[in-house]
């Protein structure tokens, strides 16, 4: 993503204020995956992994390492107390039937109404769609942390993905370097200012219409 | 008894035919079948499973031989030299979403004919798949997937083909091993039937056609 | 904490309601929830499983009481009050074989729309079916089932729901268990978290939305 | 069925000499159910129940009975080194997928085609399907055993069956107590007399047309 670490954990941060006790939460690759690390230790939440865990807890130390017992992205994990094992379709299946809180993933482009395109990049980048689709077309809330602006200085928010779409207005949520963005019934709405952007920086760095949050108006 | 030997299993391999495994990222691939695959030499492989894992692991390491000829996954972004060839038009690739993927494989194991998923409905992906309408939602129609020979690694199996997984290294294992129309397992323990509890079988081993002895994994993690 | 009180899982049942349980023959049903129901007094229900058990077993005691105005079943043989009932027009009965009956609970609880099946293709089942052809074969499609309030028998349950069954009580539970808009489950034994080994969990607790404790089977085996 | 005892147990006894050694079989209630009797004990054989077992062994000794353990019919049974435990959707897919190599059930029809109505009697007996339509369609070879007549004494193997179906073309083998039937590619071969009937018995009893086995032309 071009990104600091500072400012990637910055972003991981905040995503992890919108878990909340009780839920079940899965974690894309990259910046998602830092998430965990701020999610207090007291607050009881189950970590969904597609390769079939529900339950993942932090890394192991180093040297206790099993193969065997890895997370989607394929780097080792520990499991918590009420942890499960179980095969690919029972994961997905928990997907499907709406039992994600909330899916945290990264993006290429986001629309102004929340449809995403995080998978293929046509004659460019092909890695095949992997547990996308079903993250984001059916978790009950989808945020998406990703740079406001790509390498190009273009808005990876559009007011309509030229990409090809993941899902039709699936994403709530947008947390960039610059901005939290909330989309609600096709409107998205600039909800915090992150430091040390100004409103003129994210007016300059997002590509599509946006209202203002309450909070905001002063 | 179902336990053999790795020779005796890899007459089941020949060029053309369409292979199914068991793993995701790599880990569950079985490795031992694997490289007595790449041994023999077969190639012009149609391979089914859920990812081509990274060039030296697992099934990555048939894709860096050029062994296949025509993938259904759901993701190769693991193992660029799949995407070089793709991209150079030398392995065709198909593919599903990882969830209707895994379901496909179920279906086939099941005797089904397929399942009906709303999944992926607003993607490039749902272009030329049928649909139906029913109680007012549409649902893609996927076909369930089955395979000449199914290729799974276990944890322990039992003389009769029961099977139990380690963890995470379950994933697709116990759909593939029902979907072949040969299922050859390797597992890193074999033992008596009666050894395992019935209740804690992951695959019933009626579904096993073959059991040999797993030489365990022989490359290194990326995280290693 | 998903552990909580009969009193507090019956504010669920109410009259009209789908319910959806699981049991084979009476082994399975859950035997506390049902008396719950039945001491509540709720009527007009909708109910869905493999078949009404027997007159004084299980489920069959809500259909000897009249409580239910529809089934979704494989069989009602052993159940004679339930043929009574049907022939009387008291209790509308849609049959579908069994096999298929389980999967389509099972799509309900994975989320998918349904599955298409060859079987009972040449029987009258079949005749208000919508089919599909593919690779020259014709399947029935068949639809996703979900309820309401599903119930559950469990062998053990931690408290954050995960379950393990009993031998052949197994049966439609682990189907029945995911397939609930609400589900609850009772348990001959409730444990803390951490005490059951993740790798013998059959059904996730992220199914499970309470837990109760049973008090047991109070009716007399067939056998008996 | 209105048959003796010492009958029922010879048509068991008969079917019995169809399993093999490493055959997976699924028995029917009522006769079928007998034939696990006649299967020597050093025979490997998987027997199948449709509620979620592979490998029941012989019914369990009185008093030690397990109301969690018992068959499709909710008798009690054992299980056999080598068994497991699953849901009912594994057990129908076992079915499905065409893993039994036998099921032996009854039937109130066959037809000379091998046609099976064994589940409805419209008007009369509706008890529902259960997973007759599964085991008869996909099972390999499909074994009937049934009286030659019913209580009217009309035949109850037929040109083309009255009742509903339960699966077309299925039936592979008969066996009554007058009678071994078989049906290969659609013709109906009469295979054995039973003690103490005679051709003219079963001529008299069979309600449809039959060849005559080899081993039966003298």
């Amino acid at each position: 993503m071009g990104m600091g670490i500072s400012v990637r954990n910055q972003i991981a941060k905040r995503a992890a204020q919108e878990i909340k006790t009780g839920m079940t939460v899965n974690l894309g690759i990259g910046i998602p995956t830092l998430v965990a690390n701020y999610v207090p230790d007291s607050m009881k939440v189950m970590f969904h992994a597609e390769n079939g865990i529900l339950g993942t807890g932090p890394s192991p130390v180093e040297g206790t390492e099993n193969a065997n017992l890895c997370n989607a992205g394929g780097y080792p994990v520990t499991v918590v107390p009420g942890a499960s094992f179980f095969d690919s379709t029972t994961a997905f299946g928990m997907i499907r039937k709406g039992l994600i809180d909330i899916t945290i993933l990264g993006a290429f482009e986001v629309s102004e109404e929340g449809d995403l395109a995080n998978w293929i990049i046509p004659g460019k980048k092909v890695p095949g769609v992997g547990g996308a689709l079903e993250l984001a077309q059916k978790s009950k809330k989808v945020i998406v942390l990703m740079n406001q602006v790509n390498k190009n200085g273009t808005s990876k928010i559009v007011k309509s993905c030229s990409l090809p779409l993941t899902a039709k207005n699936c994403v709530d949520m947008i947390i960039t370097e610059m901005a939290v963005f909330q989309i609600q019934s096709g409107k998205l709405t600039l909800m915090e200012v992150m430091e040390p952007y100004s409103f003129d920086d994210i007016k300059a760095g997002t590509d599509a219409d946006f209202l203002l949050a309450e909070s905001l108006h002063s | 008894m179902k336990v053999s030997s790795l020779d005796k299993a890899l007459e089941y391999f020949n060029d053309g035919i369409t292979i199914m495994y068991g793993g995701f990222g790599g880990i569950g691939n079985p490795p031992t079948l694997i490289n007595g695959i790449i041994e023999k030499g077969v190639t012009d492989l149609h391979l089914i499973g859920n990812d081509v894992a990274f060039p030296d692991i697992g099934i990555g390491r048939l894709i860096q031989l050029e062994r296949a000829k025509s993938l259904i996954v759901s993701h190769i972004g693991s193992n660029p030299i799949a995407g070089q060839q793709m991209t150079e038009g030398k392995l065709k690739v198909e593919f599903s979403p990882q969830g209707t993927l895994a379901e496909r494989i179920r279906a086939g194991g099941m005797g089904l004919g397929g399942i009906l998923t709303d999944t992926g409905i607003d993607s490039i992906l749902a272009e030329n798949k049928k649909r139906i309408d029913m109680n007012g939602i549409t649902y893609l129609i996927e076909p369930a997937l089955t395979a000449d020979v199914s290729i799974v690694y276990a944890k322990k199996a039992d003389t009769f083909g029961n099977l139990i997984f380690d963890m995470s290294a379950r994933n697709t294992n116990p759909l593939v091993a029902q979907a072949g129309n040969i299922t050859i397992v390797e597992a890193d323990e074999i033992v008596q039937e009666g050894e395992l509890n019935p209740e804690e079988i992951v695959t019933s081993g009626v579904f096993v056609d073959m059991v040999i002895q797993s030489q365990g994994v022989d490359w290194k993690w990326v995280w290693e």
